[in-house]
């Protein structure tokens, strides 16, 4: 060390009260580096938000957030979903967001940036595309309450034709199970609330094709080959999941359903063959 | 009371800055691992608000705080502050309000809607027990005493400087505690406002943020940023100060650019009012405003540059000792630039898009806090310790202290870039394994156990000095270049016997260099008044406390009980004239009169 | 009392001019002129909104002004353009900016 | 102390400005108006921001207003700050009975704007227009009920002072004591400009 002082050293150093040149040349250099960096941030912000909303080429999504889940509703083509974005890759999807409750924030970190979704009138635009299919994360990203962290949900990019068929599959009516006992539960206890197809209460996540999601609740990840603590075969997830969904994701607004051991094999092993065709 | 307690009060405040991070090692011993339960998901919650709101609140301002009614009468040459029964006010609203706030754990719940409480998550819908009340009321009355703290402040320097003491011969800490206070002024009252609407909205169904009856939710964003940016610079601009004056004496030399600093610092503290909306890029306030404000942003960088370059050149041809303090100095430099730097990242409102509300974030926030403010108070504390308490802090376990600390703080935060950029968000509490966050996480944990088994080195520091006898010399660094150095340490309580004659920049080590041994009085020895102690501010505070639990749970004669007792409090200290008491000049005498 | 020298600046001999009521109660009357005028533009009705907002908030700024130097004895001493940046920067910034923003007071909300 | 020396009855010309403590005080007090220029500022912001939102078949600041009596309000408070400048200057040229009558002048035109104030709300909630019932009244309330409780203060505040000044007399204590609290009058009296332009006349406007 050039300047460090040794035992003893008396010596004052000389008190330099300043140098103009120097410090002209350490305010300006810094203002110089920030028009090149203010001139391109400026041209993108305006770039980013471009409205989409309007064009008939693009993907209309509107996305309502709800304590600790995500709906997705395409209006061009009259459907509504829940947890799984199912896009066309390289097509621009146009995103409205608007939330159900709180506020929360729509981000999948690999595809775009993030944008809130406020209560009350406050409507949010913004657009992205997905160059390559793919299953991506997508999460919830300002602080909603005790299962912010869970608030996760999937985004597959899919080429145009599967995402045609994904539409049409959609729309397709669904049967419900067949054993009277089990269809008689599903109906009088899920049903109030959610929807299969064409019937149903639209007041929670809709469940059309969950059998074919990713997921269970966003989070509890669907694979034959379970690694980790949250990952199960759709059957095991769909299981745990209703068998107590305030131990999945704390305070959801689902609670626990009375079931009995029958029904909830029944409705799990139904809810898990309900699969989209795409 | 009202003078003794400026040396002495620091015991609550550190218990604050204890229990705030306490809360932070809860915190990352949750998230040490993916899918832990350490802590349940409503007790995390309520941690990391509890967390943001101690430390803001109630330990990193009450610190600086305590530091600035140690040392600002000093430096400037005065007997005291200008308003002590103020000042005594402040620090006891301060301390019920922080223990409001703390009651909380033991009443069913403390608020859990982040220290920013937006609403409608902080609304009674969403938040229906009395968490977010605790945080309303709590953090009004604390408020109080942090909007009369910089009142007086701004007043003592205004008034109260010794003959000579020109605004630019005033030292850098003082100049910065100056402008805090002006940004305290006009920061806190939008605060106020805003605690009083969501209070009015919780406790009596006002509909301000209540969107099914026309309130507006962004509302409360714009009020609580108005206030939540320039609070950012209220707690940065003293530790800007503190490294000023530590670099300047263990350097022994000027400081460089002294003018620029000024004027930068001024800069700083105006441009913190145009810059809210940064926080609030991503709640859809259109392109313009975008724009504008990423620039607006990125314009402080230029200032705060200076100062950097300016510490920099001080320190060049210098003769620097390596002192504790002088270490926390020199480590705040490099930590403040790269929290600097992820400022200026964040200001680009696309990018931001990206990095917001992630741990990039946390990262940026904590090298600015931690890494700039919590070091700055570091190096003050084991700086001005002698003149505060007589004795010297240990300098073995300081540089303990200041390894441990500074090795922990970039293990727990540098990490916390990337996994904001690996796209995990902030006030989770917790996540999936498989997603490449585990590692990170981990040294993250072991970093933050390193920072509290630095603080610890700090409080056994602390311990250890108190048994030792009170003999630090009146200017133990031997390099002190301001007024408080020409006094007794401790100081005595009437600070200075007879007030200094300042004669330029830098008063005493002008009058060293002169080949002076101190201060040339400006009058002649008489005797000095002193202002009587008064127990009425902690009553006034003790009756807030009272109104604050009556209104919260809806007993509006216990509230108005409490509201009766400050306002008869206010009566009293009007009427009852203080006229204090004198200090006679042979009273002084023998206590080594040297001024 | 010793503390007494510690100011420097208020040291100054000032000239000890008793005033008069007169320049208050101008001030007094040009306040209930301006006031009156206000009432008088709204309650007349019939006239462009921008054009009666303007003309509003600019009489409540010139009798504000009048009033602050005047009553607020700031005229005297040079204080008034100082004190009146302290008080009427923040007071207009901030609602102006608010309601620019939050979209002219829900009028044409702006993200809609 | 210089009280002392001033024992004798002669004051200063600015008995307010003699003595340290005077002097910080005035200064605190600007500093103190300083903030509370931001506090209804930030009032302000709210109600400009949520004005419009009064809600389904709920009463308009059109339909509810009623000019005349807000005019009578602001005379009376207008004319209050007139008389509080008059006590000032009977403090400077030391006339403490002048003083005093000045002061109650001033403290029950204030009462008489309180209590049209307190009729008013009265007759609003009467009509429908409630603290609770939507955003504009929630902000209405709370922006005119702190400037109405900033009155309520100041008239408890200049009581307690004519009090001390009778039993006291005009000393270097007392001086800044009433200088300040004119200056908050002043001050109250310039934020209800604001109120009357922005809440009352902009909101008959439209």
């Amino acid at each position: 060390m050039k300047f460090r002082r040794r035992r003893g050293d008396n010596t004052i150093p000389v008190q330099v009260e300043g140098n103009h040149k120097l410090e002209i040349v350490w305010t300006v250099i810094p203002i110089i580096l920030l028009i090149i960096l203010g001139v391109p941030t400026v041209q993108s912000v305006f770039g980013l938000s471009k409205d989409y909303s309007k064009d008939p080429d693009a993907v209309q999504v509107i996305v309502t957030s709800h304590q600790y889940w995500w709906e997705f509703e395409y209006p061009q083509f009259g459907i509504k979903t829940a947890q799984e974005m199912v896009i066309p890759t390289n097509a621009k999807i146009a995103i409205e967001t608007k939330s159900g409750d709180v506020k929360h924030s729509f981000w999948i970190p690999a595809l775009a940036g993030k944008i809130d979704s406020n209560a009350g009138a406050n409507v949010n635009t913004m657009y992205f595309e997905a160059p390559k299919p793919g299953v991506y994360l997508g999460k919830c990203a300002e602080l909603c309450g005790p299962s912010h962290a869970l608030m996760d949900f999937k985004v597959k990019a899919v080429d145009e034709a599967s995402f045609d068929r994904w539409i049409a599959a959609l729309k397709e009516p669904v049967e419900l199970p067949a054993d009277p006992a089990v269809r008689e539960a599903f109906v009088s206890k899920c049903l109030s609330c959610h929807a299969v197809g064409d019937q149903g209460g639209m007041i929670y996540p809709n469940l059309t094709g969950i059998g074919s999601r990713e997921t269970v609740g966003g989070i509890l990840v669907n694979t034959d080959d379970a690694k980790y603590a949250n990952e199960g075969t759709v059957y095991e997830n769909l299981k745990r999941w209703i068998e107590d969904p305030d131990k999945i994701k704390p305070g959801n607004g689902m609670g626990k359903v009375a079931l009995t051991e029958q029904e909830l094999d029944g409705i799990a092993k139904y809810l898990s063959e309900l699969k989209l065709d795409y | 009371m009202t003078i003794k307690n400026r040396h002495s009060v620091f015991d609550c405040r550190r218990i604050f800055f204890l229990i705030g991070g306490l809360e932070a090692i809860l915190i990352r011993i949750q998230l040490w691992k993916p899918l832990n339960n350490f802590v349940s998901a409503d007790m995390f919650n309520e941690l990391l608000t509890m967390h943001g709101t101690t430390m803001i609140f109630l330990a990193a301002m009450p610190l600086l705080f305590a530091l600035m009614n140690a040392i600002i009468p000093l430096q400037i040459g005065a007997r005291d502050v200008a308003f002590p029964f103020l000042n005594s006010l402040g620090f006891w609203t301060f301390l019920f309000g922080g223990l409001l706030l703390n009651v909380s754990w033991f009443t069913g719940g403390a608020p859990d809607a982040g220290w920013t409480s937006y609403v409608p998550l902080a609304g009674t819908t969403y938040s229906g027990d009395h968490g977010v009340d605790y945080y309303v009321i709590g953090l009004q009355i604390a408020g109080i005493g942090t909007l009369l703290g910089g009142i007086n402040f701004m007043a003592t320097i205004i008034n109260m400087r010794a003959p000579g003491m020109s605004f630019m011969r005033m030292p850098m800490f003082t100049w910065t505690v100056f402008i805090t206070s002006a940004l305290i002024l006009f920061a806190f009252p939008a605060l106020t406002v805003g605690l009083a609407a969501l209070m009015f909205d919780r406790l009596f169904d006002a509909n301000f943020f209540n969107p099914a009856n026309g309130g507006n939710t962004i509302l409360w964003e714009h009020i609580f940023w108005i206030f939540g940016h320039p609070e950012v610079y209220i707690l940065i601009l003293p530790a800007f100060g503190i490294i000023s004056e530590v670099v300047c004496t263990f350097s022994r030399k000027r400081l460089f650019g002294y003018s620029s600093m000024v004027f930068a610092t001024m800069l700083i503290g105006f441009l913190g009012f145009m810059v809210w909306a940064h926080h609030m890029f991503t709640t859809g306030l259109g392109p313009v405003a975008n724009a504008l404000f990423s620039i607006a942003t990125m314009l402080i960088a230029v200032p705060t540059g200076i100062k950097i370059f300016n510490w920099i050149f001080t320190m060049w041809g210098g003769s620097i000792r390596f002192t504790t303090a002088s270490l926390f100095a020199i480590g705040f430099i490099p930590t403040f630039v790269m929290g600097g730097v992820t400022g200026v990242m964040l200001a680009a409102a696309p990018a931001d898009f990206q990095y917001h509300d992630s741990y990039f974030v946390v990262a940026h926030f904590h090298y600015v806090i931690v890494g700039g403010l919590i070091m700055g108070i570091f190096a003050g504390l084991h700086y001005w310790w002698p003149k505060m308490f007589g004795r010297m802090l240990n300098e073995t376990i300081g540089k303990i202290t200041f390894v441990t600390f500074f090795i922990g703080f970039h293990m727990t935060f540098f990490v916390q870039h990337f996994l904001g950029l690996l796209g995990m968000p902030r006030r989770i509490w917790t996540y999936l394994d498989g997603l490449g966050f585990n590692g990170l996480n981990l040294i993250s944990t072991i970093g933050a156990i390193l920072m509290g088994i630095g603080t610890v080195a700090f409080l056994i520091n602390i311990v250890i000095t108190a048994a030792k006898p009170r003999n630090a010399a009146d200017d133990p660094w031997e390099d002190g270049r301001t007024l408080e150095w020409a006094i007794s340490s401790p100081a005595p309580e009437y600070n200075f016997a007879q007030t200094p004659l300042v004669r330029g920049y830098d008063a005493l080590w002008k009058e060293k260099m002169d080949g002076n041994k101190g201060m040339t009085p400006a009058e002649p020895l008489g005797s000095i008044h002193m202002p009587s102690p008064s127990i009425l501010p902690f009553i006034m505070s003790v009756g807030l406390f009272i109104a604050g639990f009556g209104f919260m749970y809806h007993n509006y004669y216990i509230g108005a009980a409490g509201l009766i007792i400050m306002f008869a409090c206010m009566v009293i200290r009007s009427v009852k004239d203080d006229h204090g008491f004198h200090i006679e000049p042979d009273e002084l005498q023998g206590k080594g009169v040297k001024a | 009392m010793a503390a007494d020298n510690h100011t420097l600046t208020e040291e100054r001999p000032r000239r000890h001019r008793l005033e008069g009521p007169q320049k208050h109660v101008i001030a007094f009357i040009f306040s209930v002129v301006l006031t009156l005028l206000a009432f008088a533009l709204v309650m007349s009705g019939e006239m462009n909104e921008t054009f009666i907002y303007i003309m509003l908030v600019t009489m409540a700024i010139l009798q504000v002004i009048i009033q602050m130097a005047f009553w607020m004895h700031m005229k005297d001493r040079g204080h008034l353009f100082p004190i009146i940046g302290i008080l009427a920067v923040p007071s207009s910034h901030l609602p102006v900016s608010l309601w620019h923003f939050i979209g002219f007071g829900g009028k044409q909300p702006i993200h809609n | 102390m210089s009280a002392h020396s001033h024992a004798d009855g002669k004051l200063p010309h600015e008995p307010e400005k003699a003595t340290l403590e005077g002097r910080n005080k005035v200064l605190g007090f600007w500093l103190f108006l300083g903030g509370e220029t931001v506090l209804f500022g930030t009032l302000f912001s709210a109600f400009l921001a949520l004005r419009h939102q009064v809600g389904e078949g709920n009463p308009t600041g059109q339909e509810l207003f009623q000019l005349p009596l807000v005019a009578l309000a602001t005379f009376l408070l207008l004319t209050s700050s007139l008389t509080s400048v008059f006590a000032i200057q009977a403090m400077h040229r030391q006339q403490t009975k002048q003083l005093i009558s000045w002061l109650v002048i001033t403290v029950l035109l204030g009462l008489g704007f309180l209590i049209l104030e307190i009729y008013e709300f009265y007759h609003y909630v009467h009509e429908g227009h409630g603290f609770t019932t939507s955003a504009f009244s929630s902000s209405f309330y709370t922006l005119v009920g702190f400037h109405g409780a900033h009155v309520l203060f100041g008239i408890c505040w200049i009581s307690l002072l004519i009090g001390q000044l009778m039993k006291k007399g005009l000393t270097v204590i007392t001086a800044p004591k009433v200088y300040v609290s004119a200056m908050y009058w002043h001050f109250i009296d310039v934020v209800w400009v604001f109120i009357f332009t922005v809440v009352y006349l902009m909101g008959k406007v439209g």
